[in-house]
C-alpha cells in the first residue's frame, strides 16, 4: 500500500484526478444542452487524455496532444460552434425522439461493457523488456523509415482537407 | 440567432457605435449593419448633445448669443466667434478697425492650428497610436498659453466683438506667437517622421475611405474633405473677409480623395496657417480695437445676411434673419461638420469596421458643432 | 459669379423677379423666391450649373401665416451664393423633397422637419434627427412653448 | 441592459477599510467618456502638461465594467440622458461621479425658460460627489477634483492646498 | 492493485478508453447537430488513442508504433475537423441550420 | 541533508514562478505606465509611494475588492472560466523556462514543446472570455484573437522549427549552452548556421507580440472598435486577471526570443553567466515591446493577415528550405 | 517583386525611425507642471468667476447697482439688489450673488460695467463636494477679504 503522501502517492492521486477530469469532460461533452460548453467538456476530456499520455510514457504524443487536439482542433470546433450555434433558447424545447435516448443508451451501455469486460479478461501478452522511453528520436526515426508511407499519406489528406474546406467555405461568398 | 452567425453573408445584424464609444469622440451613435466586419450601412444617429443654440439664439440678444458661438465648436472657437460678428457687423453695417481684423486672423489662425493638432491627435488615437496625441497636445498648451494671455479663457473663446475684439493683444503674444511658430515649424519634421511616413498608418489610410468630389457636392461637404478631393474651395480665398485678400497663402489640395489626401490636407494647412500668422504679426498695424461708431445696442435692418468663414472643419455660416429688434428672428448656423458627417453613410457602404472608422476620423468630427 | 444662363433658368422658375442684392450687405448673390413645388426643379437647376447646397432652413413667419424654407446653393469652382426660397402656408407646410437631386438634403430636411414641422413630401425617412426620436414638438415654431 | 446579479466583493473587512480606501483613492480609473467641450479639457489633463497619471489615474477605461469614476464632461441632453444612467448602471460598486463643467452640474449656460433638451445637471440622474465648476474647468481644477474625491474616500487630504491668486 | 497504483496497471487504461468510446458512441447516436457528432467521434477517437498508447506502453513489441498511430489520429482529427467546420458553414449558408434532420430537405 | 525530492522542488518552483508571474505582471504595468510617461515627456505614476512604486499594489486592492459584476445575458461558467484558462497556462509554460543553468523548474527534453502546447491552449481563454460574455464587441473581438493567433501561430512555428534543426534539441537549456562563448555565438548571430539568422529573430518577435495580442496588434482589445474587446464585461479580478495573464505571455514569449536567439543566460562577453543576465535581456526585450506599444498606430486585421501570410509565412518557409540545405551543405564544403 | 522587397524594407526603416523618436523623447525631460506643487501663473486676463472690487477710499464695493451686468448676462446668472438707504441719493448694493454653475465666463458683464465696479478673480482650481458652493455671494466674500 503506497502512502497518499509519498511522492508515488501524489503521482496515483494525480492520475485519479486526470482520470476524472477525462471522464467528466467526455459526460460534459455528450449531455451538456448548449453546443459550447460540449466543446470545453471536450477540450477538458481532452487535455485529461493527454494527461493520460504522459503517464504512459510519451511526453511527446501528450505535448503534441494538447498543441494539436486542444489548440488547434478544439478551437477550430469551438469556432464552428461561434458561427453556427442555434438559440440556446430554442434547443432545449425541441424534443428528444425518447426511443433514440433508450436506443443510444443501450448501445453504448452495451459497447461500455463488452469492451471493458474484454479488457479486464483477456489476458494480454506481456512485452518482456524496459519500457518504451518515450523519445522523440524513435519516433522520428520510425516516420521516416517503416511509416514514410504512411507519412507521406497524412500530409496528403492534410492537404486534401485544406484545399477541401477552403472550396467548401468559399463557396457561396460573395463580396458585400 | 448567435452573433456570429449573424455575421453570414446572407444575414447581417445591428452594431451600434456609441452613442458613448471611444471612436466617435463624443457623443454621436452611428447604427451600423454589419456584415460580419463589412459594413452594409451605417446610419449616423444625432442629436445626443442637441444644445438649442438656434433656439437660444431667438431668446437673447445679438450680443448675448456671442458665447453660444464659442460652444459650438469648441475645438475652433475662435472661427465661429468671427463667422457669428461678421454676419452681425454685415447686417448692422458696422466697420472693423483694420488693427481688430488683424488680431482677429492671428489668433483664428493660432486657433485652426490647434485644432488641426487636437484633430491628428485624436485621429492617431482612433487608430491606435497614443504617444502623437500627447505631443500634439504638448504644443497646442502653447497655443493655448498665448491665447489665454489675450482671452482669458483656454477652450471656448468669446473674444470677439461687434466692431472689433474685447481688448487688445500686448507686445508679449507677438513674440510669442513667432518664437511658437519657430517651434512647430521645428517640430513637423518629427510629425511626418513619427507618424505620417509610417508604414502601419500609411496602410490604413492610403486608398482607404474615398470621398470623391462629386460626393463632397452631393451632400455639400467643405473644408478639408472637399480639399482632399482635390477643389480648391476655400472660403477665406471664395468670398474674401477680414484680411485674408492681403495675406500671402496657399490652398493645399490633394487629389486622391482618400483618409490620407484629408490628412496630408491638414497637416499642409498648419503650415499654411504658419505663414498666415507670420505675415499678419509683421503687417500688423497699431490703431484701436474697437470701431469707435459701434453702437451699444444693436438693431440690424430687417432682412436676411448670411456670412461664411473658413473654420477648421470647412465653411461655417451664419444666417440671420432680422425683424429690425435687438433679439434675432431667426438664427441659422450652417455647421461644416453636418454635411460632413451626412456623407458618411454612403462613403462607408462596404467598407471593414476600422476602416469606416478611419474614414470617420479623417473627417475631423466636433459633435456639439453637427447637433448644434 | 452667377451666369447668366444660371440667373434666366431661375428667372423661369421664380415666382416675382430675383433679387440681385449687393454681396457686401447681405452675404449672397443672388435671392430667387418660388413657388413651392418649384423647389425640386430649382434643385435641379442648380445641380446641373454644379452647385452644392449649403444648408436648408425655415423660417416661421408667424405673423404672416406662412412659412418660408431657405435653400442655400454655393458653388465650390466659381464661387456664387445663391439663396432659393419657397413659402407655404403654416396651417400645411408642405414641400417636395430635393433629397432625390441631392442626398446632402436628406438631413437637413429632416432637422427643418425637426424644428419646424415642414413635411417633405417624398422624404424617405422624416423621423426625428436632433431632437430624441419619440419628440412631436417643432421648438423653433414662434408659438411654441415648451 | 437588464438588471444584474449583484455579488459582493472578495474582501470585506471593517479593519481593512482604511487601506482599502487609499486603495481605492489612489487608483481611480476614469471612464473614457466626454459629451461635449469639457472632454477636450479632460484629455488635456491626461495630457504631458498636467498628467493626471501621477495620481495614478490616466487608465481611461472604455467599458463601464472596468472604471471606478465616471466624469461627467459636458452637457448631458434629454437624448443621452438616458446612455449615461446606463453607463452609470453598469459601473460595478464602489464608484463615484464627479461633474464636471457647469453643464454637468447644473445645464450652465444652456439653461433658459423653455429649454427642451437638456438634463439641467447630473445629479438629476444619478448621485454626484464632486463638483467642479467652470467652462470650461481648467485642468488643475479636474486634478483639484480627483484629489477632492480622494479626500472623500479616504477622509484626510494627502496633497497641500493650492490658493488660487 | 490499490487506488493509487492505478496508473501502473494496463486495465485502467482499457477501462477508460472503452468508456471513452462507448460515451462517444451515445453522444453520436444522442446529438443532432453535426458539430454535436463531431464531438463524438473526437471522443471515439480520443477512445481509440488511449488504446494504441495503452498497447504500446504495455504490451507492443516495437515501442513506437502505438504513439505513430496516434499521432497519425491526431492528423487524421485535424483534417476532420477543419472539413467538418467547412461544411457546417456551407450547410448553415443554405439551410440556416446545423441541425441534421433539418438538412434531410435537398430541395435547398 | 538530502536534496528536497522533486514533487517539493516542483512545488516550491510552482509558487516562486506564481509569485514572479505575478509581481511581473504588476510591475511590468508600472513600468508601461512610467515609460509611456517618459516617452510622452510626463511623469506618469508617482504619487502613491517613491517613484509610483506602490501603484500596483493599490490597483491591485482596488481591483480585487471591486464588486464583480456578474452581467445577465452571459454564460456564467465560460465567463468564470476564462481568465484562469488564459492565465494558468502561461504559468505552466514558466515551469521549462530556464532562468539560469541551475535555476530552472524543470529541466525537461521537450520544453519547447511544452512552452509551444501551454501557449496555444490560452488562445480558449480569449476566445471563451469573449463568447462567454455574449456581447457583440467581445465576440469580434474573441474572432479576431483567435483567427489571429492562428496565423501568427504558423510562422512562429516554422521559425522555431528552423531553429530545432540547427540546434539538434528541444530542451531549452542546452539551446542555451550552445550559445556560450560571447555576443557572436548567440543565435542572432550566427551567421553560419543561416545568414538569415536576423531575420528568424525579427519573424519570432513579431510573432510573439501578435500572439500575445500586443500593441500594434492588440485588434483583440482596439479601444476605438471595440471598446474594450473581450473583456468588455469583466469587472474587478476577472479583468485582473485577463490583464495578468496577458502580461505573463509577454514574459514568455519575451523569454524565449532570449532564449532562443539571445543566448539566455549567456553573457554578452562569455564570462559569468548567470540569471542576471537573462533578465536583463529579458527587460530590454520588454521594454523594446513597450516602447513599439507606445510609437505606433494599430494595424487593421487584414492587414495583419496580410502582414502573416504575404511577408512572415514565405520569409519564415524560405528560412526553413534554406537552413535545410545550410546543414546538408555546410558538412560538404567543411567536412 | 522588387516593389515587395522595397516596401518591406522601407516599412521597417518608418517603424525603426519612429521608435528613434519615441525613444529619444522618452530621454528628455518632461514637461509636466506638477500641479498641488507647482503652479502655473494665471495670465493678467484670466477669466475666473468674477469678483467685486473695492473702491480704495470707501472700502465699500464700488458699485453702483445699475443693473447692467445683470442685463448684459446671457444666462442670468447674476442677482443684483440695491438698498435704499435713508440720506444717500444713491442705491447701495444690498445683494450681488453669482450663479457661477450656470456662468459661461463670457465676460459680458465686466465689459458693461461702466464704473469698473467687477473683475474676473483668478481662481482656476474649484472643485466641490457641494453644488451650493458654487452660488456665490460676491458682497460677502468682499467683507470677508477685508
Amino acid at each position: 500500500m503506497t502512502s497518499l503522501f509519498s511522492p508515488e502517492g501524489l503521482i496515483g492521486l494525480l492520475f485519479l484526478v486526470l482520470l476524472g477530469i477525462t471522464a467528466c469532460g467526455a459526460l460534459i461533452a455528450v449531455t451538456a444542452g448548449r453546443l459550447i460548453r460540449s466543446v470545453a467538456g471536450l477540450l477538458l476530456c481532452l487535455i485529461g487524455v493527454a494527461g493520460l499520455y504522459y503517464f504512459l510514457n510519451s511526453p511527446f504524443v501528450a505535448l503534441m496532444q494538447l498543441l494539436i487536439y486542444v489548440g488547434a482542433v478544439g478551437v477550430v470546433i469551438a469556432f464552428a460552434v461561434m458561427l453556427a450555434e442555434p438559440n440556446p433558447e430554442k434547443q432545449p424545447s425541441r424534443g428528444r425522439n425518447p426511443l433514440t435516448g433508450a436506443l443510444g443508451f443501450l448501445t453504448s451501455g452495451v459497447a461500455f461493457t463488452g469492451l471493458a469486460v474484454l479488457g479486464l479478461t483477456t489476458t494480454w501478452r506481456r512485452h518482456v523488456g524496459p519500457p518504451p522511453d518515450g523519445g522523440m528520436a524513435a519516433i522520428g526515426q520510425s516516420l521516416l523509415t517503416t511509416y514514410s508511407m504512411v507519412f507521406e499519406l497524412i500530409s496528403i489528406v492534410l492537404l486534401v482537407a485544406i484545399i477541401g474546406s477552403l472550396v467548401l467555405a468559399r463557396a457561396g461568398r460573395e463580396k458585400p | 440567432m448567435s452573433v456570429l452567425a449573424q455575421c453570414d453573408s446572407k444575414e447581417t445584424f445591428v452594431l451600434n457605435l456609441g452613442p458613448q464609444h471611444p471612436a466617435t469622440h463624443g457623443v454621436l451613435r452611428v447604427k451600423l449593419t454589419m456584415d460580419g466586419e463589412y459594413i452594409r450601412q451605417a446610419e449616423p444617429v444625432l442629436g445626443y448633445i442637441h444644445r438649442m443654440h438656434e433656439k437660444m439664439g431667438e431668446n437673447r440678444t445679438w450680443a448675448q448669443f456671442m458665447p453660444n458661438t464659442g460652444r459650438l465648436d469648441y475645438l475652433s472657437a475662435l472661427s465661429y466667434n468671427h463667422g457669428y460678428v461678421l454676419a452681425v457687423e454685415r447686417a448692422a453695417a458696422i466697420e472693423v478697425p483694420e488693427r481688430a481684423e488683424y488680431i482677429r486672423v492671428i489668433t483664428v489662425e493660432l486657433n485652426r492650428i490647434s485644432s488641426h493638432l487636437v484633430w491628428f491627435g485624436a485621429f492617431i488615437l482612433d487608430l491606435g497610436g497614443f504617444t502623437p496625441l500627447l505631443y500634439a497636445f504638448d504644443d497646442r498648451e502653447i497655443i493655448l498659453d498665448l491665447l489665454q494671455a489675450v482671452t482669458g479663457s483656454r477652450l471656448t473663446y468669446c473674444y470677439f466683438r461687434f466692431g472689433g475684439v474685447y481688448n487688445d493683444i500686448e507686445p508679449d503674444f507677438i513674440t510669442g506667437t513667432l518664437a511658437f511658430i519657430k517651434r512647430l515649424r521645428a517640430r513637423m519634421p518629427m510629425y511626418h517622421n513619427l507618424v505620417t511616413k509610417n508604414i502601419i498608418l500609411v496602410k490604413r489610410l492610403k486608398d482607404i475611405g474615398f470621398v470623391p468630389a462629386e460626393m463632397c457636392r452631393k451632400y455639400g461637404a467643405t473644408g478639408p474633405v472637399l480639399r482632399g478631393a482635390g477643389v480648391a474651395y476655400d472660403v477665406r480665398r471664395a468670398e474674401p473677409y477680414s484680411v485674408y485678400p492681403e495675406l500671402d497663402f496657399d490652398i493645399p489640395t490633394h487629389p486622391e480623395g482618400d483618409s490620407m489626401a484629408r490628412y496630408l490636407v491638414r497637416m499642409d494647412e498648419i503650415e499654411q496657417s504658419m505663414r498666415i500668422i507670420e505675415q499678419a504679426c509683421t503687417k500688423l498695424p497699431n490703431g484701436p480695437v474697437m470701431a469707435e461708431k459701434a453702437p451699444k445696442i444693436i438693431k440690424p435692418a430687417k432682412g436676411d445676411y448670411y456670412a461664411a468663414v473658413e473654420a477648421a472643419r470647412g465653411s461655417f455660416g451664419v444666417r440671420l434673419v432680422s425683424d429690425g429688434t435687438n433679439t434675432p428672428y431667426r438664427l441659422k448656423l450652417r455647421s461644416p461638420s453636418y454635411s460632413n458627417l451626412s456623407l458618411f453613410g454612403e462613403a462607408s457602404r462596404g467598407m471593414l469596421l476600422p476602416d469606416a472608422l478611419a474614414l470617420m476620423g479623417s473627417l475631423d468630427l466636433v459633435i456639439p458643432e453637427i447637433d448644434r | 459669379m452667377i451666369s447668366q444662363e444660371l440667373k434666366n433658368a431661375l428667372a423661369k422658375l421664380a415666382v416675382n423677379e430675383a433679387v440681385v442684392p449687393d454681396f457686401k450687405d447681405k452675404g449672397f448673390h443672388l435671392d430667387v423666391a418660388v413657388a413651392p413645388d418649384a423647389v425640386a426643379p430649382a434643385a435641379e437647376v442648380m445641380n446641373l450649373a454644379g452647385f452644392f447646397l449649403e444648408a436648408i432652413t425655415g423660417v416661421d413667419w408667424l405673423a404672416e401665416g406662412q412659412m418660408e424654407v431657405v435653400y442655400d446653393y454655393n458653388h465650390s469652382i466659381s464661387p456664387g451664393r445663391v439663396v432659393i426660397r419657397a413659402r407655404v402656408s403654416r396651417a400645411t407646410p408642405e414641400l417636395p423633397t430635393i433629397s432625390a437631386i441631392y442626398p446632402g438634403a436628406l438631413w437637413h430636411e429632416r432637422e427643418t422637419h425637426d424644428f419646424f414641422g415642414i413635411v417633405f413630401t417624398g422624404h424617405p425617412d422624416l423621423k426625428p434627427l436632433l431632437l430624441p426620436e419619440d419628440a412631436d414638438f417643432h421648438p423653433l415654431r414662434k408659438d411654441y412653448t415648451s | 441592459m437588464g438588471k444584474e446579479n449583484l455579488q459582493d466583493a472578495i474582501v470585506q473587512f471593517a479593519p481593512l477599510d482604511k487601506l482599502l480606501g487609499l486603495g481605492r483613492a489612489n487608483s481611480l480609473w476614469p471612464m473614457t467618456f466626454g459629451l461635449a467641450c469639457c472632454a477636450i479639457e479632460m484629455m488635456a489633463t491626461g495630457a504631458s502638461r498636467f498628467d493626471l497619471a501621477r495620481f495614478g489615474a490616466e487608465v481611461f477605461r472604455p467599458s463601464p465594467r472596468q472604471c471606478d469614476v465616471m466624469i461627467v464632461a459636458g452637457t448631458i441632453s434629454r437624448k443621452m440622458a438616458p446612455a449615461v444612467q446606463t453607463l452609470y448602471d453598469q459601473m460595478p460598486e464602489p464608484k463615484w461621479v464627479i461633474a464636471m463643467g457647469n453643464c454637468a452640474i447644473s445645464g450652465g449656460p444652456f439653461v433658459f425658460k423653455g429649454q427642451y433638451g437638456i438634463i439641467e445637471g447630473a445629479d438629476k440622474l444619478f448621485p454626484v460627489d464632486v463638483y467642479i465648476p467652470g467652462c470650461p474647468p481648467r485642468p488643475e481644477a479636474l486634478i483639484e477634483g480627483i484629489l477632492e474625491l480622494e479626500e472623500k474616500i479616504t477622509g484626510s487630504r494627502r496633497w497641500p492646498r493650492v490658493e488660487a491668486g | 492493485m490499490t487506488l493509487l497504483t492505478l496508473h501502473t496497471s494496463l486495465s485502467t487504461y482499457l477501462v477508460i478508453a472503452a468508456f471513452l468510446f462507448a460515451i462517444g458512441l451515445y453522444g453520436m447516436v444522442q446529438r443532432r447537430t453535426l458539430i454535436g457528432m463531431l464531438i463524438s467521434a473526437e471522443l471515439i477517437m480520443a477512445g481509440a488513442s488511449v488504446n494504441f498508447m495503452a498497447f504500446n506502453r504495455f504490451l507492443a513489441p516495437n515501442p513506437t508504433v502505438g504513439q505513430i498511430f496516434t499521432l497519425f489520429i491526431m492528423g487524421i482529427a485535424a483534417a476532420e475537423a477543419a472539413i467538418t467546420l467547412s461544411i457546417v458553414l456551407a450547410v448553415y449558408r443554405n439551410y440556416r441550420s446545423i441541425d441534421t434532420e433539418d438538412v434531410t430537405d435537398l430541395h435547398g | 541533508m538530502n536534496p528536497p525530492s522533486e514533487p517539493i522542488r516542483l512545488l516550491a518552483f510552482l509558487i516562486g514562478l506564481i509569485i514572479f508571474a505575478a509581481l511581473n505582471a504588476a510591475y511590468l504595468v508600472w513600468l508601461e505606465r512610467k515609460v509611456a510617461g517618459h516617452v510622452q515627456r510626463r511623469i506618469g505614476p508617482k504619487e502613491v509611494g517613491p517613484f509610483g512604486l506602490l501603484q500596483p499594489l493599490v490597483d491591485g486592492i482596488k481591483l480585487m475588492t471591486k464588486q464583480i459584476l456578474v452581467p445577465d445575458h452571459i454564460d456564467p461558467i465560460l465567463f468564470r472560466i476564462a481568465p484562469p484558462l488564459l492565465l494558468i497556462p502561461a504559468v505552466m509554460s514558466f515551469v521549462t523556462i530556464p532562468f539560469s543553468e541551475t535555476l530552472v523548474a524543470r529541466d525537461i527534453n521537450l520544453g519547447l514543446l511544452m512552452i509551444f502546447a501551454f501557449a496555444s491552449i490560452n488562445v480558449l481563454g480569449i476566445l471563451l472570455g469573449g463568447w462567454g460574455s455574449n456581447n457583440k464587441y467581445a465576440v469580434i473581438a474573441a474572432a479576431r484573437g483567435v483567427s489571429q493567433n492562428v496565423a501568427y501561430e504558423i510562422p512562429m512555428l516554422i521559425t522555431v522549427i528552423t531553429m530545432v534543426m540547427i540546434t539538434h534539441t528541444l530542451n531549452l537549456n542546452e539551446i542555451v549552452r550552445q550559445q556560450a562563448g560571447g555576443i557572436f555565438n548567440w543565435y542572432i548571430f550566427r551567421w553560419s548556421a543561416n545568414p538569415l539568422m536576423l531575420v528568424s529573430f525579427l519573424i519570432f518577435f513579431t510573432c510573439s507580440m501578435a500572439e500575445t495580442n500586443r500593441a500594434p496588434f492588440d485588434l483583440g482589445e482596439a479601444e476605438s472598435e471595440l471598446v474594450a474587446g473581450y473583456h468588455t464585461e469583466y469587472s474587478g479580478m476577472g479583468f485582473g486577471l485577463f490583464f495578468m495573464g496577458e502580461y505573463a505571455n509577454i514574459v514568455i514569449g519575451c523569454s524565449l526570443a532570449t532564449l532562443l536567439f539571445l543566448g539566455g543566460w549567456q553573457c554578452p562577453f562569455g564570462l559569468w553567466p548567470g540569471v542576471h543576465w537573462f533578465l536583463i535581456k529579458l527587460y530590454l526585450l520588454i521594454f523594446t515591446v513597450i516602447l513599439i506599444r507606445w510609437t505606433f498606430p494599430r494595424t487593421t486585421i487584414y492587414g495583419l493577415l496580410n502582414l502573416s501570410w504575404k511577408i512572415l509565412i514565405p520569409f519564415a518557409l524560405f528560412n526553413l528550405i534554406l537552413t535545410g540545405a545550410m546543414l546538408k551543405i555546410w558538412p560538404l564544403i567543411f567536412p | 517583386m522588387s516593389g515587395y522587397f522595397a516596401e518591406i524594407f522601407s516599412g521597417t526603416k518608418s517603424l525603426a525611425i519612429g521608435m528613434g523618436i519615441t525613444f529619444k523623447y522618452m530621454l528628455k525631460p518632461v514637461v509636466t507642471v506638477q500641479y498641488p506643487y507647482e503652479t502655473l501663473k494665471m495670465p493678467e486676463r484670466y477669466r475666473g468667476h468674477i469678483e467685486l472690487v473695492k473702491d480704495p477710499e470707501t472700502g465699500e464695493a464700488k458699485c453702483i447697482v445699475c443693473g447692467m451686468c445683470q442685463r448684459a448676462c446671457p444666462s442670468g446668472c447674476i442677482t443684483v439688489a440695491g438698498d435704499k438707504r435713508e440720506g444717500e441719493k444713491k442705491k447701495v448694493l444690498g445683494k450681488y450673488v453669482l450663479n457661477f454653475t450656470t456662468c459661461s465666463l463670457c465676460g459680458s458683464c465686466v465689459e458693461s460695467c461702466k464704473s469698473g465696479a467687477i473683475k474676473f478673480s483668478k481662481e482656476y482650481n474649484l472643485a466641490s463636494t457641494r453644488k451650493e458652493d458654487y452660488i456665490l455671494d460676491l458682497l460677502q466674500r468682499l467683507k470677508e477679504q477685508r
